[in-house]
């Protein structure tokens, strides 16, 4: 059994801080993460032909790593961390990501002993536990990905993280039909469960080789959402619904700290802000400067609480500054740089409040993550700490309420698509049973119904 | 620390909402007759049950099943997606009035006791490799709702696999949606395997990692920027369209 | 005659702010500069392949555009302003460049109307006064830039600018050679005449077509410099000497100013600062956000003072994240966020503070170009304000005597290395005349015969 | 407001400063004898006028001219680029000792009345279109030091140029510098008429827009990443290397 959280690990929301956490975590190469400054975490994708054998992808990495450090060496900077995101061939066959964290951390050492920089690895195998349309959580490919985290701990990589997929065949029907009861058990009841299960077995991992479980992030559902939300002028989904999934996933990724994980955080993990007030775990996020990967209504305000700040994944190719990788993660250290110097002259708290007010009324998206109201979601969260079912309901109907609140502030303008999007939420949350059991079997049932590639059986632990 | 936001940002979604609610632009547009008016209520609200009642009432009333589909379901859900393209109602609600009409029209086919001729059938797929297929879903959504016929193949569809299915299904269109720069080739050896084989079907080609230059680069591939472009495409193979024209049409860039 | 500076538009460093000018200037679509708050000025290259044809080009151009104000408005930002650099082919076809200009109005203008985004749009047709390996400053090449200007101007460029080339036969002659006086001459006196000619005329066109002649920077001097430079490992240049072409630069691109230029100055002008303190015209700037172009040793502090914030160039392709001009404008425009939301919040001078402190003690060339001692450079320039060429050397002596006063402070550490060549630049300077004439004279005798492609009387108007 | 630097920034070019200074560790490599080790020292210095001094004593005492080029000259300059290569001194410092070393061979010529056999001769360019020229300049003065003979042809050189400098000077190597992507594209087609005309002339391509990707896609070129590198592969053509040993030597990524 994992030992749920039920209380916050900070008192007030204004006591958290980018850059310091209450429980900082260590790399083998003098970095420390959340113990008093901010790193850059650089993120990459191979180009597709490096793809094509494992000596090609493996001189890709060698290449990028080296780019990265000798840049960072170059512009002065005392820190910085890395992240391998595996291409599929890298987790499906564990020895390949094994090797280049093993090359990788080789570079790093390198840099580090002749320069003194410090330096993290990150290596987040891929989840290949699906089988084309559907979802094989449990079985072959488990034991597999499991390999691949032995592997890449040996290779050499401090922090180990995943984007696990549980519940994504339930949201991605949900979240195109404003369900919201669907996303509550897509993401706080089944993607909890399937958290469980794997983070128990990696947090085992990280002991035995001595490194350390780092976190997950609900990419997989509530960045679904958030994508498929889009800019302010796209059509496809409430920004007031995708703010619902993105409470959920705190309520969710929280899991994997109740299994043992430390942290950093995921960088894509945009629940982050919520789970270091539960935890008081450091985190990655990404933002402003992840613009080569994605589009977002809320790029300075993620950095707010970060420990890592990322650029999520670029491909690597040439820009006519360097290469892409030495670009981005020039800028990511550039931002770093600000945020520790603010630490140093004391006004880290005032920076943290101008990120936040620069993008919080911007969109619903942004103000509910605001480090305040992120603080209360995860009060709400811990409240009911050990029903994994209540706790996510609960992150859901106080989100409604904070959005609702903020009619009389009147600075979130919200249109009215996305007024009435909320209603309609707080309307079907509000008819919720607050018995889990009743909840579950309902849901199991209308969704063995609904949605033709769910298999309840052989995907989760009941 | 507080801050007045007008000063630093603009939410231009607020300013350009219509002054009218889309409940009310959708009234303006239904058929004045019943029960047809309320069947066209009823796929916009995305209501099943009313969606049922109002066909039952017709057919009591003596309409012909069949041409009811032609008749009323198609037109009501035209409604939505004619607001959804204008930016008034948003993708769920497309998806919820779609799942509403297709009852309808079981329902139809079902007292007819026979079918009606769509107006054509289209493929759908997601490449090899790729698992992103929310983009497949709402395109496949949107042709279903204009009244195509669609053979989802689902994602992570092997080249073989859409060769045989088009030759299977012999479709007026296929689909291919790709997010990741690793996938998107396949769609140029479909286009080959498919031109090899005489099969000259138009193929559009959207997703994340696709664009038009590289959707340009290979005979029969018609790029497609955003989902409700594909029923837009259909309607113009209907329309006798060729390849030819419909690049003219979908290359805007 | 041109109007010299011999005062100071800010009574003191402190009073130079981000966002706000002296002298706003206002482009046609709702845009002003320097009226108080940021905006994202983005940059970009058409791919190689575009530029094979006009029509090739202009659709390139389109698209761009069209990328870049579409993302503003997805995002909510209130304004964007556009930079063309031309590539050589608009600039020696004027009428492509003029097409150019009307295409990026008329989108610009499109999206002004349907949203109410401000926008400005600079064109900085190419110097392509040059054949070969020789300069060409005067003469038939001139006339064609000059219609160049017309066409853009036209074609409804509301800012007009050029990186001008005066001087640069013998910068990159002496610049190799560690040759401080050979820097004053090239940049100082040469840079200085070249663009009196220049931009005398090119103010003539903005008045006759009413548009706002912006400025100019020492790109090919001060920025080959600095690139030469290079990061700390980089051996070509001592950082130290590096600055004095820069400070150098701070009173010849002064000299477009003098001849009627408002801002807001090229981005690439890293003497900027210095020149905001003296005009109290609006500035651009580059840094931390136009690592896509290039690698600098100061990418927050050169955010302190500026009024439009730019990524310098960035070639036109595809990212994860949409295209590149998408990417880098969303980032630069969520700086501008950060620096607005300081200003409204009354928090400016706090971050500005923390941006120059970022990189102040990073390398001489940000502890030079800290808004502070930018401002005494500045005091050095109008001391001897009519006379160019004892303000250059005020400029270089200033910033030696502040470098070397530096050592007691204790905060910025200069290699030994730098060290040296600043007491041999400091050797060389205190060597030198303190007349003109004799300077002029001496120079032209000496680079004549040393550096053979120096064509001075065909180059410059004596 | 202020700030300890310490905290959020590392000079580390200040940090992996040798403890002693360039003129110790040059001091420590010239030759004992003299006037070898005062014409060494005026080199380093560059100071053209010792130079000469001391070569005019040496050869008031014997020396012949054409020898002490090769055993006092180049010697001397050798300390100097291997110490710039350690990254002890900065590229001025070799292009004032090259100044310095070449007045020098330019005296022992004169005095002499005959040349000496130049170790090889390499062609220098920009590649056309392009203004660039400072990586070039760098280039051909390393080249210099190093002892080679070199053609400069300048910046912005077309293509039929380069060629006929090619047949007229028959060079051991070309360079070609390129700091545009829409430049370096001339490097292939200068690659593609050399092959033409049978010329096998390795062909060393550098410059900010130049990588080892698209060197590496044309027969005879090797990349080149810094100036340093254009000697370290003349020296190895010299000692017998061919493309292929070239290519392994230098295409490190
Ligand atoms: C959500 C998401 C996921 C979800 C997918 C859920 C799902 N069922 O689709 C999950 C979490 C599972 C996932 C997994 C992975 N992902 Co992912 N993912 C995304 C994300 C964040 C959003 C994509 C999305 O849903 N967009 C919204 C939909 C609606 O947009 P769309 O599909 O483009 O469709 C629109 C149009 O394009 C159009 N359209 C689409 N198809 C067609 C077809 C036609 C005919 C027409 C007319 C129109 C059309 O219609 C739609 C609306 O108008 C993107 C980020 C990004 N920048 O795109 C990354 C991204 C695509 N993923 C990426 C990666 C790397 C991965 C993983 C490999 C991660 C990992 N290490 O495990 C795995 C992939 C495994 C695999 N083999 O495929 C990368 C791809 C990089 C690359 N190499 O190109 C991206 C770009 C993220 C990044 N910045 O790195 N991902
Ligand atoms: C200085 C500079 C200039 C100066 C050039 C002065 C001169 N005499 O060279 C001036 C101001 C004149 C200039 C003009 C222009 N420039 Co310019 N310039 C630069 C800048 C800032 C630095 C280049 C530099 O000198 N670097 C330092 C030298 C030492 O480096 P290097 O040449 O690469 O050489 C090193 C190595 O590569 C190697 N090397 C070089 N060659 C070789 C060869 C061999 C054999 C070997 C072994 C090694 C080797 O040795 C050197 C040291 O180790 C770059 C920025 C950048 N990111 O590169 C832009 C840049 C190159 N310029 C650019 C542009 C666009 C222009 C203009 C078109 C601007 C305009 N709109 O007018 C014009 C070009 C006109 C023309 N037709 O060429 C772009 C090119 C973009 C592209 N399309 O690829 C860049 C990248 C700037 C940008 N970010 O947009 N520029």
């Amino acid at each position: 059994m994992v030992k749920r959280y039920t209380s916050m690990a900070y008192k007030n929301a204004d006591d958290m801080i980018f850059g310091t956490a209450v429980h900082p975590v260590k790399a083998e190469l003098g970095l420390e993460v959340g113990a008093g400054y901010v790193t850059a975490e650089v993120n990459y994708a191979p180009r597709p032909e490096a793809g094509v054998s494992k000596e090609k992808l493996v001189s890709e990495y060698r290449k990028l790593t080296t780019d990265i450090v000798a840049r960072a060496v170059q512009i002065g900077f005392p820190a910085v961390s890395l992240e391998t995101e595996h291409v599929e061939q890298m987790t499906n066959n564990p020895s390949w990501g094994g090797e280049i964290a093993h090359v990788q951390k080789t570079i790093l050492e390198e840099y580090h002993e002749e320069y003194g920089i410090k330096c993290g690895l990150r290596h987040t195998p891929g989840d290949i536990r699906e089988d084309r349309d559907l979802l094989a959580l449990i079985g072959d490919k488990y034991d597999t990905l499991m390999e691949s985290f032995e592997a890449v701990a040996d290779g050499g990589a401090d922090f180990l993280s995943i984007e696990t997929m549980g519940g994504k065949e339930i949201l991605d029907y949900a979240v195109l039909r404003n369900d919201v009861p669907g996303m509550i058990y897509a993401i706080g009841c089944l993607g909890g469960m399937d958290m469980e299960m794997i983070w128990t077995d990696i947090k085992k991992i990280a002991d035995k080789k001595g490194r350390i479980a780092a976190g997950d992030t609900d990419c997989a559902q509530a960045n679904t959402a958030m994508f498929i939300a889009g800019g302010l002028l796209d059509k496809n989904l409430a920004h007031t619904l995708a703010i619902l999934a993105r409470v959920l996933a705190g309520s969710r990724t929280l899991v994997g700290y109740e299994a043992g994980a430390q942290g950093p955080g995921k960088d894509c993990g945009y629940e982050n802000t919520i789970i270091k007030s539960i935890t008081g775990c450091p985190i990655a996020q990404e933002g402003k400067s992840a613009t080569c990967a994605h589009a977002d209504v809320m790029g300075n305000l993620t950095m707010q609480v970060c420990d890592l700040w990322s650029n999520e994944s670029v491909e690597y190719h040439g820009e006519f500054g360097g290469t892409s990788v030495q670009c981005w993660s020039q800028t990511l250290n550039m931002d770093a740089a600000l945020m520790n110097t603010a630490i140093q002259t004391g006004n880290a708290k005032v920076l943290r409040d101008m990120m936040a007010l620069s993008d919080k009324y911007r969109d619903p998206q942004g103000y509910i993550l605001a480090y305040d109201n992120a603080f209360k979601v995860g009060q709400a969260i811990v409240k009911d700490g050990n029903d994994l079912y209540l706790r996510a309901k609960n992150a859901v109907t106080e989100t409604i309420k904070i959005l609702e609140a903020s009619k009389k502030e009147g600075k979130l303008i919200m249109s009215r698509f996305e007024q009435n999007a909320l209603a309609d939420a707080k309307a079907s949350v509000d008819a919720l049973t607050n018995e889990k059991d009743t909840f579950m079997s309902d849901s199991l049932a209308k969704y063995k119904a609904e949605v033709k590639v769910f298999r309840p059986e052989t995907n989760y632990k009941w | 620390m507080d801050i007045d936001p007008t000063k630093i940002l603009v939410r231009y979604n607020v300013q350009k909402e219509k002054a009218q609610t889309p409940d009310q632009m959708a009234a303006e547009m239904y058929p004045k007759d019943e029960p047809a008016k309320s069947i066209a209520k009823a796929i916009f609200e995305g209501e099943e049950d009313d969606v049922i009642e109002g066909l039952e009432k017709a057919i009591e009333k003596g309409a012909n099943p069949i041409k009811l589909i032609d008749d009323v379901l198609m037109p009501g859900m035209k409604i939505v997606t004619d607001l959804y393209d204008q930016g008034v109602v948003f993708l769920p609600n497309v998806m919820m009035s779609a799942d509403a009409m297709l009852e309808g029209i079981e329902f139809c086919k079902e007292s007819a006791g026979s079918a009606p001729k769509p107006k054509g059938k289209v493929v759908c797929h997601v490449a090899e490799g790729d698992v992103h297929d929310i983009g497949k879903t709402i395109v496949a959504a949107l042709l279903r709702s204009a009244g195509y016929e669609v053979v989802d193949l689902g994602r992570d569809v092997p080249v073989d696999e859409v060769i045989a299915a088009v030759k299977k299904e012999s479709p007026m269109m296929l689909t291919g949606t790709a997010l990741m720069t690793t996938t998107m080739y396949a769609f140029k050896e479909i286009n080959d395997r498919l031109l090899e084989a005489g099969i000259k079907v138009p193929f559009q080609c959207g997703g994340g990692a696709v664009n038009q230059d590289f959707v340009s680069s290979y005979q029969l591939g018609i790029y497609g920027e955003e989902a409700a472009d594909a029923p837009k495409m259909a309607n113009a193979i209907l329309a006798g369209k060729g390849l030819a024209q419909l690049k003219d049409m979908f290359h805007k860039h």
